[in-house]
């Protein structure tokens, strides 16, 4: 083994944090604001400690007014400053999606290229923790059809913490997805990590055979799933597409080109979700390179049941992406 | 106020704190699982303000519901079946904690986004009103939904509609970690209502006795034509917000102060100070309450999983009539 | 010719007053409700004297509080009432969002089966008036991503007749699109026109070369495009959806698989889009049966420009789907 | 008050109205098409507003903001240029009648969602605190808009953290067809201002004069810190909603008595009466203001259409650095 950088371990909530923390001390202009962003800590702990060191300025509580806070992040980036703001759940952005669609992808358009929104937006999102029908949304491929956004999804520590950077640095409003289940993902991180590139997707297993093509919450499950089909002989690439919006869709074309098969694990309803897009867009560009059609593993079309049977059952598992591959691959169960 | 009734809502109060210190036990055990919100400390307001409902009335409350529904009459068992995601759960298992659901006493759940249950309400009465029945709907709902937008489209169609809608605002002066003078420029509740036109009045949360007079004097001038009436119960939750919640926000003596003002020690003394209350009623309710608690966990143990192939069910009506 | 029933001239405007109408008349629960649905005659003008016919508690003239009276709407269907709900275009849908996504859509499964929702919900959809970038949407295909709601799209005089009382009778929420640039289309309809299905899809045109499929607003087109393929010796099928939620697969499957070759005509932006969906269900059921992939025909991902020659560039045109289906039968120009 | 300045007010006034009556002519020649918002009638507001405000405070507007924008000094020319879709309007002609933009005046639009403004609003505010910066956001709004969630929220917001927003309330009594009484259940709006403490008075927005004054006075208050002001401004609106509007919902007779109260004309006999106007004076300014939307029609009818090439354009930053 040849000697990398230092590396510390860490969690995925750690490597946001830290990301945050760097970006409040990189750059006066930018301030955290949403509900119980400071004095709680942040729902999820995300925040915990940064009220302390930044002050109630930067760290900055909101009421609940998801509209307002929201909006009002638009304007402060209007008018100069860095806002990150962040809505507790992809839920609950719901109240908020007239000033995410109307006016934060809207208005550089609008004024003819005059006024830009460098605004950062984040949330948390998926479901995996049995909170039901009203608090398990996966909406990041439905807000990927909104021109005028950037939707990441960071699924690695590598991610999480460079991704927030990168996104600070484009002049336009860029939603970010954390997956509930990954904050206490734990693994190593270099040192010196930082900004990523964000318009790119990554292979992050490479394979021969069939494309698995995911992001967030579902690479986990899906590097699993290639190693269960490895030790079957089925050699699976697994693409992280980290950025819903935009698609790389040329790493999609290139890596379903080699294998000549797909199956792409998406965490949001099946119908209309990104998975189908992505279906399109391989059907678009790479139809004559296909030995088989693509398959999707998404969830079930039902709103989040509580009982945890139900929920795992509802959502992309390890078994359900390696029988859709196999299948794609013409075998039997 | 009547011996009996006394009793009752005494019962009332303790069959709420047994039934979620019993809810939180299980959470730790894992039986429970999502979010799990406790009333406790607050419950004189459902036990105070459900005596003033018909059973034709209607109730929608949010994720912080057991108390309003065990209060309202949704047995202690299906409610408990229901965090246990059973079949025999009072929404079918689907729901959990923050979906308890009842269409038997018209309880309209359980919901979990922040106002969302405010233009339900609206349309409950509006659906009385349109249709001539003499109903009311009575909406719970925390402080922390005052800053929503949406309490204010609903303040004000209610009352423009002149609707029978009793606000029950439960101003426990924190949502989630972030105190009522960190999210609203005025604190004092009543005058968002008066912005409206809608005659609101301040209520002792802690005083079951008080909840329940208001609760029947505003039922009673909603029923009887007089539109929407808010009511602001001030009180306070003992416990965390939620069970993930390390309460860094508040002070420990803050809450030993408001524990002073427990609705229910509070209520014993003014009884047995009134002669009202005896020893071994005290017991023999405890001892029910202990029983009912008992028996809604076995029925929860003894319910049954739905099968998976059922996955799909309850997206779209089974028939397909309206 | 043989006899068929009478018809009337008419207009898309008229024939869903019409339904209006014979719903109020038909119902005491029904009532329309929305903003300036009375008074001002509704925004298009479409329930112009229904206030004089029916009275104001019957048609209700809401405020500007479209979480509010959409959420009313969802309670007063729970009280057993029979609302109809008017939101003026889908662009102010996202006010509600939250009501329509977290209630109306989700209450039914959170009851366990206790309380359906009988409701309504009718809006104005899309874009050709000049109406620029925050009162062009297309979101109907967006909003077919949701379980638990019926997305209906009546693209013919007979279906905005007809569609209202079958959505009425449904016991779970319809939202029905009605694209802004059919108000004043003019044909004949049956005198007798009344209910009609809701989960069909049907063949407008029958063709045996290429299928054309879409919906609502972008019919019109699509069937001159086919004629026009038609004088070049191309046979084009033209589907109309109809009802966007549930899809109709099996129709599009048998078509596909009867002409080999597909176009999905839709106003929506292309990324994402109820187009993608129907590219996917096509991949997953008729994989084999295809001669070349389907192609796409969508609005440009931009929000609207409001003049005319960006916004007509932005839209699906005649002349666009004749190039894709003429590309899709592997011909030139 | 100091005659150039009345001059001034008198000019933009008459800027407007003429601007306008222009707008609605080349409506019905299909120069202009979408929908068109007249500010007719209001032109008070938006004039006698806008000498409370320095070069550098922001304004946020509805798609009823030709007369805001005219008073904020973008130009006629680059107005008209917009409204025919023009790449030399105000806006690279992608916006039309209701989004105009102009970071020079920093004029924030021009926003079709009723109420969508608002945070907006308070955003820039927030920014110029937290960077700082001693500046006002001014933002105009109608009085439909109040019923809005986002309306309270906003509100709430800029209250709680003592933002630099001055909330202009155009009340003209409808919103489209609705009259406010059949909106709002309690029709004072400077009481909607007091539940969130603040302050806030009512102005008569036909006079010119008295619009300054507030004016002045609120965004001095604003300015110095004293937090966000509300001001709601008394109007109406002499045409239909838009183009479209048949006008069914009021009387003639109304409009005819609103008429008599017409800022302009109502201004000009203020003046002449303190002899400050003479006729030469009135002249010279119809002159000059007719010259003006003269140049501007020519300035548009000779505008560039944008090529179909570039459609996508605007929809992410050319340049990719923040
Ligand atoms: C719209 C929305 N935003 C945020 C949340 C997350 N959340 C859940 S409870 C809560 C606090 C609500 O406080 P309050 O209304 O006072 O009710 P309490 O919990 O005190 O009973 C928050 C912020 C939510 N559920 N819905
Ligand atoms: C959220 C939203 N709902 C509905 C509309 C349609 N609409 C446009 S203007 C208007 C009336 C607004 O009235 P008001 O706020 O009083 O402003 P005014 O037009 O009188 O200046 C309505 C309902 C809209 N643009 N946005
Ligand atoms: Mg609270
Ligand atoms: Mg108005």
């Amino acid at each position: 083994m040849t000697a990398g950088p230092q590396t510390v371990r860490t969690t995925y909530r750690e490597a946001v944090r830290a990301a945050l923390r760097e970006a409040l001390q990189r750059d006066e202009r930018v301030f955290l604001m949403g509900e119980d962003v400071g004095r709680y800590g942040g729902c999820f702990a995300v925040s915990k400690g940064l009220l302390e060191e930044f002050g109630p300025e930067r760290i900055r509580d909101t009421p609940l007014s998801e509209s307002a806070f929201v909006g009002a992040g638009i304007g402060a980036a209007l008018g100069g400053a860095r806002p990150i703001v962040e809505i507790m759940t992809v839920n609950f952005s719901l109240l908020a999606l007239d000033q995410i669609v109307n006016n934060a992808a809207t208005i550089l358009h609008m004024s003819g290229g005059q006024f830009n929104i460098p605004l950062v937006i984040r949330m948390t999102t998926g479901a995996g923790r049995q909170l039901a029908a009203q608090h398990s949304h996966s909406l990041e491929g439905w807000y990927a059809h909104i021109p005028g956004i950037k939707v990441l999804a960071p699924a690695t520590l590598e991610d999480a913490r460079g991704m927030l950077w990168t996104a600070l640095e484009d002049p336009d409003p860029v939603l970010i997805f954390e997956h509930g289940s990954l904050y206490n993902m734990e693994g190593e991180l270099a040192e010196d990590a930082g900004l990523v590139e964000i318009d790119k997707a990554v292979v992050r297993r490479v394979g021969s055979d069939v494309s698995l093509i995911t992001y967030g919450g579902t690479l986990g499950k899906t590097l699993e799933a290639a190693e269960e089909l490895g030790r079957d002989g089925v050699s699976a690439e697994v693409i992280d597409l980290r950025t819903l919006r935009p698609l790389d869709t040329a790493m999609i074309v290139e890596s379903v080109s080699r294998t000549h098969r797909a199956v792409i694990i998406d965490e949001g309803w099946k119908s209309g979700s990104i998975s189908a897009e992505i279906m399109a867009r391989i059907m678009e560009n790479a139809f004559y390179e296909l030995d088989a059609p693509p398959a999707r593993v998404c969830s079930a079309e039902v709103p989040m049941p509580y009982p945890k049977h139900l929920e795992d059952a509802a959502v992309p598992q390890v078994a359900g992406i390696v029988a859709a591959a196999r299948k794609v691959m013409g075998r039997r169960g | 106020m009547e011996r009996s009734h006394a009793l009752h809502l005494l019962r009332e109060m303790a069959r709420i704190r047994r039934f979620e210190e019993k809810c939180a036990e299980l959470y730790s055990a894992t039986k429970i699982r999502g979010f799990l919100h406790l009333y406790i400390g607050e419950e004189a307001v459902a036990v105070g303000a459900m005596p003033a409902l018909a059973p034709d009335d209607a109730i929608v409350a949010t994720y912080r519901e057991h108390g309003h529904a065990l209060a309202r009459g949704v047995s202690a068992a299906s409610i408990m079946a229901e965090m246990y995601g059973k079949v025999e759960g009072s929404s079918h298992g689907r729901g959990g904690s923050m979906h308890i659901f009842d269409a038997a006493t018209r309880f309209y759940g359980g919901n979990a986004i922040v106002g969302g249950g405010l233009p339900l309400a609206v349309g409950l009465a509006l659906a009385d009103k349109y249709l001539g029945r003499s109903r009311v709907t009575a909406c719970f709902f925390g402080e922390g939904a005052v800053a929503e937008g949406e309490f204010h489209e609903s303040m004000n169609l209610a009352a423009l509609w002149k609707l029978p809608v009793l606000f029950c605002c439960e101003n426990n002066l924190y949502a989630m970690g972030t105190a009522l003078g960190r999210s609203e420029s005025e604190t004092d509740l009543c005058l968002k209502a008066a912005a409206f036109e809608v005659p609101a009045w301040p209520v002792d949360g802690m005083d079951v006795v008080a909840v329940e007079a208001a609760a029947r004097r505003a039922a009673l001038a909603v029923r009887s034509g007089g539109g929407p009436h808010f009511l602001e119960f001030r009180t306070y939750r003992f416990r965390a917000h939620s069970m993930y919640d390390p309460e860094l926000y508040r002070d420990k003596k803050e809450v030993e102060e408001w524990k002073k003002r427990d609705p229910i020690p509070n209520f014993v003394s003014m009884l047995k100070e009134n002669g009202l209350l005896k020893d071994e009623e005290i017991a023999q309710i405890e001892q029910d309450v202990a029983l009912e608690v008992k028996q809604a966990v076995e029925f929860a143990e003894a319910g049954t999983w739905e099968p998976v192939e059922d996955l799909t069910r309850f997206v779209y009506s089974e028939d397909r009539r309206s």
